[in-house]
């Protein structure tokens, strides 16, 4: 889907320019943002295609743009519009798009995992092509349900790609605190199915690993497993207390996969500054146009309350 | 009761078999996954030969992994597919409570009908000396969850009927068995026929009392019945059949005509089955006399003598039924 | 009410804390395991502090793990230690339900006493814009287990003293905080004081109805009387505190004194604490006019407008009570 | 405990007499036997002290009866009679001993594995001597409940050995239906912790491994695995339909651990015709004096069903 380096670093910016002009908009209780982890979303997209599927847990909002789900849609399902996906009653954390290639988010830390070898396994049934992938936390890794589905995807030979977006954060509980293994990525392993780690903020490493993971299973061959590490260069939620010092939060932003997929870009000639400015720009008023949309969408009635119950 | 419907005698865990079998026949989407639901025919048989019919691809046995069976059938489901998830005791549906009622339940309401979750989960309730932790009926639990929809059948017909029409609903439904069930014979349509979900049954007449019920207490309430008939006592026994949604309107009928209702659980009476039945009765029709039985609140244990004592039997329930009428 | 105890005024959070901070030094054997309840102080700051007295062993920070959190903390209890293990939400409390009610409520009595597992289970319940997984009540399941206690505090005092109670009691309790009280304030008795289980408590004096709820919808309870007493309508509230054991006493006390009966709760009405209350009530007492209230029944939504629609607020109790009284 | 060749061939051929004579009792519901299964559980008890804690899932006869639980009152317990220690109440698959070093079954497959390591962490913070060993099968394995304990107890080095008795069967389903580790021991590797998989017909490299095993934990050097391979001779419960062939069940009759470990003492020259006669009928003896006592036991009264709830 951005398959070229402009591409990646168009969509990267777009997620950082969305979630910033989100953040400033209080009213909506909190959100869960992914400054700092943009490369892995957009890496792992550039890895997708129109038949495949990208199921995530709450922190969604920078994969779901990476896959190319509608900016304004997505800005009025947060703030509760009508004019969202799902009527502005999904919200963080639980909107779909599956027609987008977004099967949808899932707050419950790893609750999204088995649900998404099922889509994998209905492909699978129907003889479909494309795969499903889906993306959670390092402490999601944590969680039984991550386990059990690893094995049965495994032994069902399931065409799902399982990506850790190791952000080194649960909350306030360090990745060193969530999971004993040295690298998460592990536990794929001991299912027989390719694990490999990768540095999250290496917007074309990144790439590439996804890439080789994808087509491990579009091949056919089943699961496989890719941990990305990266950073979160916010507090958990927009309303959650920061818990690092302002030295380290500094010294972690001088490390923003997109400054240093732009100084990449530039160093090898393939950008300019009029450019890389003509994109911070458009970057900025897609999110812009974006929060124009949500704006102008209503509220639902509240009499919708009772719809779409069973 | 269907005297025009010609029937035939089958058990009931054939029951169970002939409506999976009949509905996988005629909707590629459906398929069973669950632990020894393959070549082993499932714990009560109740599967038995469709390995042979359908092969591995749609009788899947699962790993001892409840949370993710459940959650695989959620995605599955919503991917287009309609899983039949089998759990083998209630009890470990707490271990994919996650999946069914955080995710399966709520996703059509959240998706504002984008996506759906037509699968059905198949579990057994009740006791049959299997202890603490195999015995548990929460089916009250589970008709709280806005989203989905509960049924438990006490006949073969009706859990050859029920099973259909789970298998062809649009959302997630919990399909419930008594464990002591399945070796019951019992009539079941030639034809195939479903039960369609919200009606109950009105399995015996009588003038005295309305006596509400589901599941084995259906047979218990009969022995009941039975015995009270002897003191010239008339019981109507009412088989909930669907407990979500419920047959209000029959249950109504029937208390407004018996001026009486006792409602007969194998569960827990705090908080179950029995007092919403009675609340949305008499919300209807107002207020009538009323008792409630079930298990006694303890653990069920797989001790004869204990087990026996702590849930409901003919004897304890004519009593009860006995003081309600004739206080 | 203790208007002779000195008191000193303070937040929801403050009183968790304070209670397990006393406990903590007063018995060796509590600790508390959850996620972020170490150095980061608690979801809702209601453990801020204590990492740095009691440190990483007894303030223990656990990975994203329900299902092991609440069994290591059943194991912990049966092997002599008194664990409060923290699950953020309510709705994730289902995770650890096989370890919670298979295993720690059926402890005691499957071992004929030898093993008990006195262990508290810290959530919180209700919503507060979190959505469709992270808003739900479901203590009416809780209740309905035996060997297990529930309870939920609706003042900073009761926060405190429940949960004194809680980490002595000699069996798993479920506490249960309301997400909106943590920022509420409230006196609290200067000296260390328990809130015995079973009782509940009179927050408002009334004569033509009693309204019984708990937790978060106390307050709204509160303000609909407010609404009410403007009309000349006067409520009695009354704040259950424990759910199970219940204080059916002073509820039939307050019945019968003003002859109604409003049940109000957040949760889902649907086989919930209302209609479990009203049922006690009038098996004491005999049947009294009574009605009522709690969630619609659908999903709670993060959407702002939606999540109001579904959850009582004052101005829809205060109605519903009036159609109670002025039919 | 038992840690002599002889006292152990003593209590394989006790569990065996002892499963025997409850399974020609047909009244009191069904049974969960470990006939193929009795140098796991003797080689895991003889590498337990008096201070440790066993805990298991619902097969629990041999494990407790190797672990030193008076037969007697084991065998009341299990036909639900007053004399059980546990009053007849816990039964199959519930029972517990603490006193006796047995902490307790539990028939929730997967169940007991972090109730195990909260048994563990007691020891720990109570720095008390002692280790706890769970044992859990090839079904349990695949159980998220394993994978969130493996992962706390090594985070946290608790004292605690994770043994899986593989007997290569969860009810019908085959350990590679079940598992799509190579080993199912190699998770436990994941989270740095000693792991080995060893053949548990072998009484000899079963007790060394599980010695080995042992003394890891007890060093206090966190968890560690062990995986014992073993066969199932009997269908899955006194009731439950056996679904191998008459040939199979004969050639596994041929790998029993039992008479292996006989032969092999006979040909070391430890053991005569008449000693091994001896040892048999001993062991017949005391299973046939625990039914005795058994026997000889009340059902509890009626009135006990609200006993002990709170
Ligand atoms: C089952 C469950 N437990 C706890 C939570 C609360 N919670 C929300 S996000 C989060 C952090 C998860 O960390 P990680 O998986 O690393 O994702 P990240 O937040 O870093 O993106 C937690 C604990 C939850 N939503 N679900
Ligand atoms: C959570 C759960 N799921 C299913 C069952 C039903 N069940 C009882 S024993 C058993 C087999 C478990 O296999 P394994 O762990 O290998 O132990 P084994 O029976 O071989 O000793 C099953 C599936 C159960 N008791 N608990
Ligand atoms: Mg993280
Ligand atoms: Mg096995």
């Amino acid at each position: 889907m951005t398959d070229d380096p402009i591409g990646r670093l168009r969509a990267m910016l777009l997620i950082r320019a969305f979630e910033d002009g989100l953040s400033a908009r209080k009213a909506h209780g909190f959100q869960l943002l992914s400054s700092g982890e943009e490369a892995v979303a957009v890496a792992l997209a550039s890895a997708l295609t129109a038949d495949d599927q990208l199921l995530t847990g709450g922190r969604s909002i920078g994969p779901a743009l990476a896959r190319g789900v509608n900016p304004g849609m997505l800005m009025a399902e947060l703030l509760g519009k009508t004019a969202g996906m799902n009527r502005g009653r999904a919200g963080r954390g639980h909107f779909a798009a599956p027609e987008q290639g977004f099967f949808g988010s899932h707050a419950v830390v790893g609750g999204n995992i088995s649900v998404a070898a099922g889509v994998a396994l209905a492909r699978k049934m129907a003889g479909e092509p494309g795969i499903v992938a889906i993306l959670f936390g390092d402490g999601a890794s944590a969680a039984g349900a991550l386990y059990e589905t690893l094995n049965i995807a495994a032994l069902w030979e399931l065409p799902i790609l399982f990506v850790c977006n190791n952000n080194q954060l649960s909350v306030s509980t360090p990745r060193e605190a969530s999971n004993a293994a040295r690298r998460i990525c592990d536990v794929g392993a001991v299912f027989g199915m390719p694990a490999r780690s990768v540095d999250g903020l290496d917007m074309v490493a990144a790439a590439a690993a996804a890439r080789e993971a994808a087509e491990h299973v579009r091949s056919g061959r089943g699961p496989a497993f890719l941990e990305m590490s990266s950073i979160r260069l916010r507090s958990h939620s927009t309303t959650a207390r920061e818990t690092r010092s302002r030295d380290e939060l500094a010294s972690l932003r001088l490390r923003c996969p997109i400054e240093r997929e732009i100084a990449r870009l530039q160093g090898e000639g393939l950008l300019g500054e009029m450019e890389i400015a003509g994109l911070r720009e458009e970057a900025l008023e897609r999110a812009r146009a974006a929060m124009v949309f949500a704006d102008a969408s209503p509220y639902p009635d509240p009499a919708e309350v009772l719809a779409d119950v069973d | 009761m269907s005297t025009e419907l010609a029937t035939t005698r089958m058990f009931f865990r054939e029951a169970v078999r002939r409506a999976v079998e009949e509905e996988m026949a005629r909707d590629p989407r459906i398929f069973v996954l669950g632990q020894d639901v393959g070549s082993f025919g499932g714990s009560y048989r109740e599967f038995d030969g469709l390995f042979a019919i359908f092969g591995p691809e749609r009788m899947r046995d699962t790993p001892v992994a409840e949370a993710a069976t459940i959650g695989i059938a959620a995605g599955a489901a919503a991917a287009g597919f309609r899983p039949l998830a089998v759990i083998t005791y209630m009890d470990f549906l707490m271990l994919g409570f996650d999946a069914l009622i955080n995710y399966a339940a709520k996703l059509r309401y959240k998706t504002a009908g984008a996506l759906t979750a037509p699968m059905v989960v198949k579990t057994t309730a009740g006791a049959q000396g299997q202890g603490v932790a195999h015995s548990q009926c929460i089916e009250a639990w589970l008709m709280s969850v806005p989203g989905l929809k509960v049924v438990a059948p006490s006949t073969p017909a009706d859990a050859y009927g029920l099973m259909k029409s789970a298998l062809r609903s649009d959302g997630p439904v919990v399909y419930i068995d008594h464990k002591r069930l399945f070796p019951t014979p019992g009539n079941v349509p030639v034809e195939p026929a479903i039960v369609p979900f919200g009606q109950a049954a009105i399995r015996r007449e009588g003038t005295d009392v309305s006596v509400v019920c589901h599941g084995y207490m259906v047979r218990v309430a009969l022995e009941a019945a039975d015995l009270l008939a002897g003191e010239g006592l008339s019981c109507e026994v009412i088989d909930l059949r669907s407990l979500a949604p419920m047959d209000v309107e029959t249950l109504a009928a029937s208390v407004e005509r018996t001026g009486r209702l006792f409602t007969l659980e194998e569960g827990q009476v705090t908080c179950g089955v029995g007092v919403e039945v009675a609340t949305r009765i008499f919300a209807r029709i107002g207020n009538r006399p009323w008792s409630r039985l079930g298990a006694l609140p303890a653990p069920v244990s797989s001790n004869p003598v204990l087990e026996a004592a702590c849930i409901p039997d003919p004897a304890r329930s004519a009593a009860a039924i006995r003081a309600l009428v004739r206080p």
